[in-house]
């Protein structure tokens, strides 16, 4: 598909990843347009219905990413997101969608380079998938 | 043949909202003026005080609403809509000039053919005096007034802030063809009494008042729940009959005429049969509302 | 009116032969049950089953239907215009369709169509069709039809009734409907007269296995049966969900959605869609206000609702029978085995 | 079975009567053939209505959450309905103070789609549990089938049989089986394709109706507001659109992901024959090779997803 560029919905954590993402910015460190972001207080509140969301609505890909474990602004909410996305992705894999829409990191607002460079393994990651078609809400196949 | 024309019960016809006026100081109640984008849809779009409309607003959903202004007043429609759920929720962010739907006009109305040669009591609290503003307006059009005896009104709102269409409802206090007694639970401390003589006091208090005579009379009330729980007890020791009294009831609807099966309150929808009914058939029901 | 007699395999073929004129749907086995299907090149049709899972109320109202679309696009000059969307009503023709559901048509469209209102997709779908119904020589253990104003071989609703005498199956035009299927339907001969009798004798000796009481339903005060006291202990098990209601020809509950898209290829371009929905009573959410108050916030209530509207609202209401066919689908489809048979029981004899 | 149900009977009567609880859940036999009547009784005079045998695959702890909170609740509870009840206690919606556990060691319960598939699809009128064998009679017809070939397909990779919590116990306890169980469905799915796997998924429930019976019969799903019920923000669409009704499949099965005992009661109650557990399964699995966590088995243990470990698997974090 020539020139397609894949949508991506990008959950930040607040403390950290976009942090890190702004200092990417402000460093000038080269990462694609591809993000929709949106900013979350912690990994843990982005909830599965969150990502289904991203993808009913057309996004070719979802990235969450939140604080290192140990790091949580709130102690310990990413240890919960990490056994709620262990299971997540795994669920979504079962159902047919390539693992390769969805991903995952620990980036804290210091990490502007490892920022940068994680966002362009997404979309390099989702434009080997191509255009999402699965879950995507289009004009309901009704009577 | 013909769910292309506009004999289907489930089109709206396009409006255009025209002004959006602030009603209560905390934004929780707003009155729409809308205005048929077809002209010619006003026409068809013919009702009488009482009825309701769907407002429908494309992406998110219909509401049924109360039809606030008078058929005595021509161009526009008045909806006075509390924000609430989703479709309420919604209007209230809109903008004057913004495309919507209304469907209508749907249900029964206020039996204004028995009210004629009668005394007439109007009770309403809240945002339910909707539909009661769009009753008094008649009545007082110089065409109708001379139909009906005495006119009383009783409006009870929260507080001075939560008084709705204060256009009209003070200039009325001023004619000497009708009798409004308006009443507010409360005036705070710091904030002013009003000059017009306001009442202060519940809805029940004020009727048990003002309105001493049962004989040839009809009675039409709508408010909140506690408002009726109330004020039922008053109007049987005044000694008026179940048959004289007249309540407008709400609840969850979709299609607006009877068909999606969810308003009903025992045998009778309240889109269709109702939503207006004598306490005396509200005997008669279950008590499901 | 015309009578025609089909060898079995004749008739297979006619039904086929039918499909050049009309939209046919027919009992088709899908896994462990049968479902009406619409009757394509890929289905197979099974006119021994004896009764669908769900029944073929949505050959006329289908689960969800759009009924208008529209554009979100503030630039679009019709955007949020609610527009028509295209429908068919070619004729079509639900053959093998069982007495006591061609029935529920008759007791549904007072409600779509009425003196008030006219629902057009429920009214111009039911117009268009025409019932080519299939007696039942051996109703189900559940079915209790008789009972309650049809019969397993009713003609009531039905255009055309088909009896299926054991080699043949011997079919009766009813009305002028049926004149018109039936002459569509090549491949059988005129029925001797000696069919027609053995026919009816045979149809005279079939009973619903089921009997429920409803004598006294009409003279119950409505109240009396809200009061009652059997409801609690009823709806103690109910699981609320809509299994029942969904495979009951005639409930008729819906609701309207509406639901919006990105137009292909657009991400901010929305596109939007009013549907409808079969609901169902049982839900919390059919009554629910947006204030949150709810007026059957209750499992009991809603379990109520379902047998009174049925049972008594509508008896009272249009002063006729019950919202009942006796297809004893609900029996079967509930995963909690509450039994219709029994709460006509509870209701009818019901005193205080 | 008789035995079960005398002493369900009696235990529930006595129980009634001495104000030990309030009410008790059990079941009624049902008017159809393998399925009986799940039924919450408060009239000790009813107890002798009670019955029990090997269509009772409804899960009782259903009944026991949004109750008042100073009820005291009888209730039969097999292997997984004492591991929901576990749950449910853990979550705050029942305490173990409130309820006397009757416990009922199960030898499964029995699949009714898998019975009548044996007899051709014929009517079935009764069926009859005999020790290991079912006599199925109907119409014309008699036939005698094995009780262990008609299970539930969740009783069949069951491993506890045996109630983890109770007051009483009905009979004896029975064997379980040690080794790990084969979920055939599982292996045949990883070995598919991605696009494979995602027409099976499309296929399998397309079917749905969206009539709610495996979220109403799970005894986990008691969320006072389910997603699919939001309307502000709206999750997921309410037609039969395709799309949607997987949407909802997928988050329903993940909500019970780590809460899920495969009592199997969502599978068994589907109008249309959906293979619900497909779903929860697979959770389940992973819940075990991932935490070596099985839902309810020990009484205040916290939900999975409510407990971590510092050294919890993350290779697929970046």
């Amino acid at each position: 598909m020539d020139g397609w560029e894949p949508k991506i919905v990008a959950f930040l954590c607040n403390w950290c990843s976009y942090g890190a993402a702004d200092l990417a910015g402000v460093n000038r460190l080269q990462y694609p347009p591809n993000f929709k972001v949106v900013r979350v207080p912690c990994s843990g509140r982005v909830s599965p219905k969150m990502i289904l969301a991203a993808f009913r609505n057309g996004a070719d890909g979802v990235w969450i990413s939140g604080c290192h474990p140990g790091d949580c602004h709130y102690i310990e909410g990413n240890y919960y997101a990490r056994r709620k996305f262990a299971l997540f992705r795994t669920l979504f894999k079962h159902i047919g969608i390539d693992e390769r829409r969805l991903h995952f990191s620990w980036i804290s607002a210091a990490e502007g380079p490892k920022f940068a460079k994680v966002a362009n393994e997404v979309v390099d990651a989702v434009k080997e998938v191509g255009p999402a078609q699965q879950l995507v809400k289009t004009k309901a196949q009704v009577g | 043949m013909c769910d292309n024309c506009s004999c289907n019960p489930y089109k709206p016809y396009p409006v255009r909202i025209e002004e959006i006026i602030t009603e209560t100081a905390d934004h929780t109640l707003k009155t729409f003026k809308l205005v048929f984008v077809n002209p010619e849809d006003e026409e068809k779009f013919k009702y009488i005080p009482g009825q309701f409309a769907e407002i429908s607003i494309p992406g998110q959903g219909e509401i049924p609403i109360g039809i606030a202004t008078s058929p005595t007043e021509k161009g526009f429609l008045y909806f006075t809509i509390q924000k609430m759920g989703k479709v309420s929720g919604y209007i209230h962010q809109m903008k004057p000039g913004d495309i919507i739907g209304v469907r209508g006009p749907l249900g029964n109305w206020y039996p204004w053919d028995k009210m004629e040669g009668k005394h007439c009591v109007i009770i309403g609290g809240g945002c339910a005096f909707s539909t009661l503003r769009s009753s008094v307006e008649y009545m007082l059009h110089p065409d109708n007034r001379p139909k009906f005896k005495d006119i009383h009104v009783v409006y009870g709102a929260r507080s001075l802030k939560h008084l709705l269409y204060e256009d009209k409802i003070i200039p009325w206090r001023e004619r000497d063809d009708i009798n409004m007694h308006i009443t507010v639970d409360s005036i705070a401390d710091n904030e002013e009494k009003p000059t017009w003589g306001c009442n202060v006091g519940f809805v029940p208090t004020v009727v048990e008042e003002k309105i001493k005579d049962p004989s040839d009379a009809i009675v039409i009330i709508c408010g909140p729940p506690a408002m009726l729980k109330f004020t039922m007890p008053v109007l049987d020791r005044v000694g008026f009959k179940h048959d004289q009294i007249y309540l407008s009831l709400e609840n969850r609807m979709k299609c607006g005429i009877g068909m999606c099966g969810r308003c009903n309150v025992g045998h009778q929808f309240v889109c269709k049969d109702g939503p207006v009914f004598t306490l005396e058939e509200l005997g008669e029901l279950p008590n499901e509302t | 009116m015309t009578s025609k007699r089909f060898t079995k395999e004749a008739w297979g073929k006619a039904v086929e032969g039918l499909r050049e004129s009309y939209k046919v749907w027919v009992p088709a086995k899908e896994g462990a049950h049968h479902f009406f299907k619409e009757y394509t090149d890929d289905i197979t049709p099974d006119f021994e089953a004896t009764k669908t899972r769900m029944s073929p109320k949505h050959t006329v109202f289908p689960q969800s239907e759009r009924m208008f679309e529209y554009s979100l696009e503030s630039s679009d000059a019709d955007a949020n215009i609610m527009k028509d969307t295209p429908k068919d009503y070619s004729p079509q023709a639900v053959v093998g369709v069982r007495p006591c559901d061609a029935y529920s048509f008759n007791l549904v469209k007072i409600n779509f169509d009425n003196k008030e209102y006219r629902d057009p997709w429920w009214a111009n779908r039911y117009e268009s069709t025409t019932f080519i119904g299939m007696g039942c020589n051996e109703p189900c253990s559940t079915c209790f039809c008789d009972s309650v104003g049809s019969g397993p071989f009713d003609e009531k609703g039905l255009d055309v009734l088909v009896y299926d005498m054991g080699d043949a199956y011997v079919a009766k035009a009813l009305n002028e409907k049926g004149e018109k299927a039936l002459a569509a339907m090549n491949g059988g001969q005129d029925a001797a007269e000696a069919d027609l009798t053995a026919a009816a004798d045979m149809a005279a000796k079939v009973e619903a296995p089921s009997k429920v009481p409803t004598d006294k339903l009409r003279s119950q005060k409505l109240n009396d049966l809200y009061d009652a006291d059997f409801w609690d202990e009823l709806a103690s098990g109910c699981l609320n969900c809509g299994a029942c209601t969904f495979a009951c020809p005639t409930c008729w509950c819906f609701d309207i959605q509406d639901e919006s898209w990105n137009r292909e290829g657009e991400v901010r371009k929305r596109q939007g869609d009013r549907i409808r929905n079969w609901d169902s009573c049982m839900f919390p959410l059919f009554t629910l206000h947006a204030s949150g108050h709810n007026p059957r916030g209750l499992k009991v209530q809603r379990v109520r609702q379902r047998f009174m509207h049925k049972l008594k609202y509508y008896v009272d209401k249009y002063d006729g029978g019950t919202l009942c066919v006796g297809c004893g689908r609900c029996v079967e489809a509930c995963p909690v085995n509450i039994d219709i048979r029994q709460v006509f029981e509870l209701m009818n004899d019901f005193s205080k | 079975m008789k035995q079960y149900t005398d002493t369900i009977k009696a235990t529930a009567k006595r129980l009634l009567e001495d104000g030990t609880v309030d009410c008790f859940i059990g079941f009624r036999k049902g008017t159809m053939p393998m399925i009986n009547h799940p039924v919450v009784i408060t009239d000790a005079a009813k107890a002798d209505t009670l019955y029990w045998d090997g269509n009772c695959g409804n899960n009782l702890a259903l009944y026991l959450t949004g109750r008042k909170a100073d009820e005291k609740i009888g209730i039969v509870a097999t292997g997984c309905v004492s591991r929901n009840i576990n749950l449910l206690i853990a979550e705050g919606q029942v305490t173990r103070e409130q309820l006397y556990i009757v416990g009922a060691p199960c030898k499964g319960m029995i699949e009714r789609r898998s019975v009548e598939a044996a007899v051709g699809h014929r009517e079935i009128l009764s069926v009859n549990e005999e020790g290991e064998k079912l006599i199925v009679e109907g119409k014309g017809f008699k036939e005698e089938l094995n009780r262990a070939d008609h299970l539930q397909r969740n009783c069949v990779t069951c491993r506890h049989h045996n109630p983890v919590e109770h007051n009483d116990i009905l009979g004896s306890e029975v064997s379980e089986p040690a080794e790990a169980p084969v979920f055939t469905d599982l292996e045949e799915a990883a070995a598919k394709s991605d696009e494979d796997r995602w027409n099976f998924f499309q296929q399998t429930f397309e079917s749905c109706i969206r009539c709610y019976a495996c979220r109403n019969a799970c005894p986990m799903c008691y969320c006072p507001t389910c997603f699919v019920d939001e309307a502000k923000p709206q999750w997921v669409g309410k037609s039969s659109d395709k799309v949607d009704t997987m949407t909802f499949h997928f988050l329903r099965a993940f909500h019970l992901a780590g809460r899920c005992t495969d009592c199997g009661a969502c599978e068994r109650v589907c109008p249309v024959d959906i293979p619900v557990r497909y779903l929860t399964n697979k959770l389940n699995r992973d819940a075990q090779e991932f935490y070596d966590y099985s839902a309810g088995l020990v009484a205040g243990e916290r939900p999975l997803l409510d407990q971590y470990k510092l050294t919890d698997i993350e290779d697929f974090i970046k």
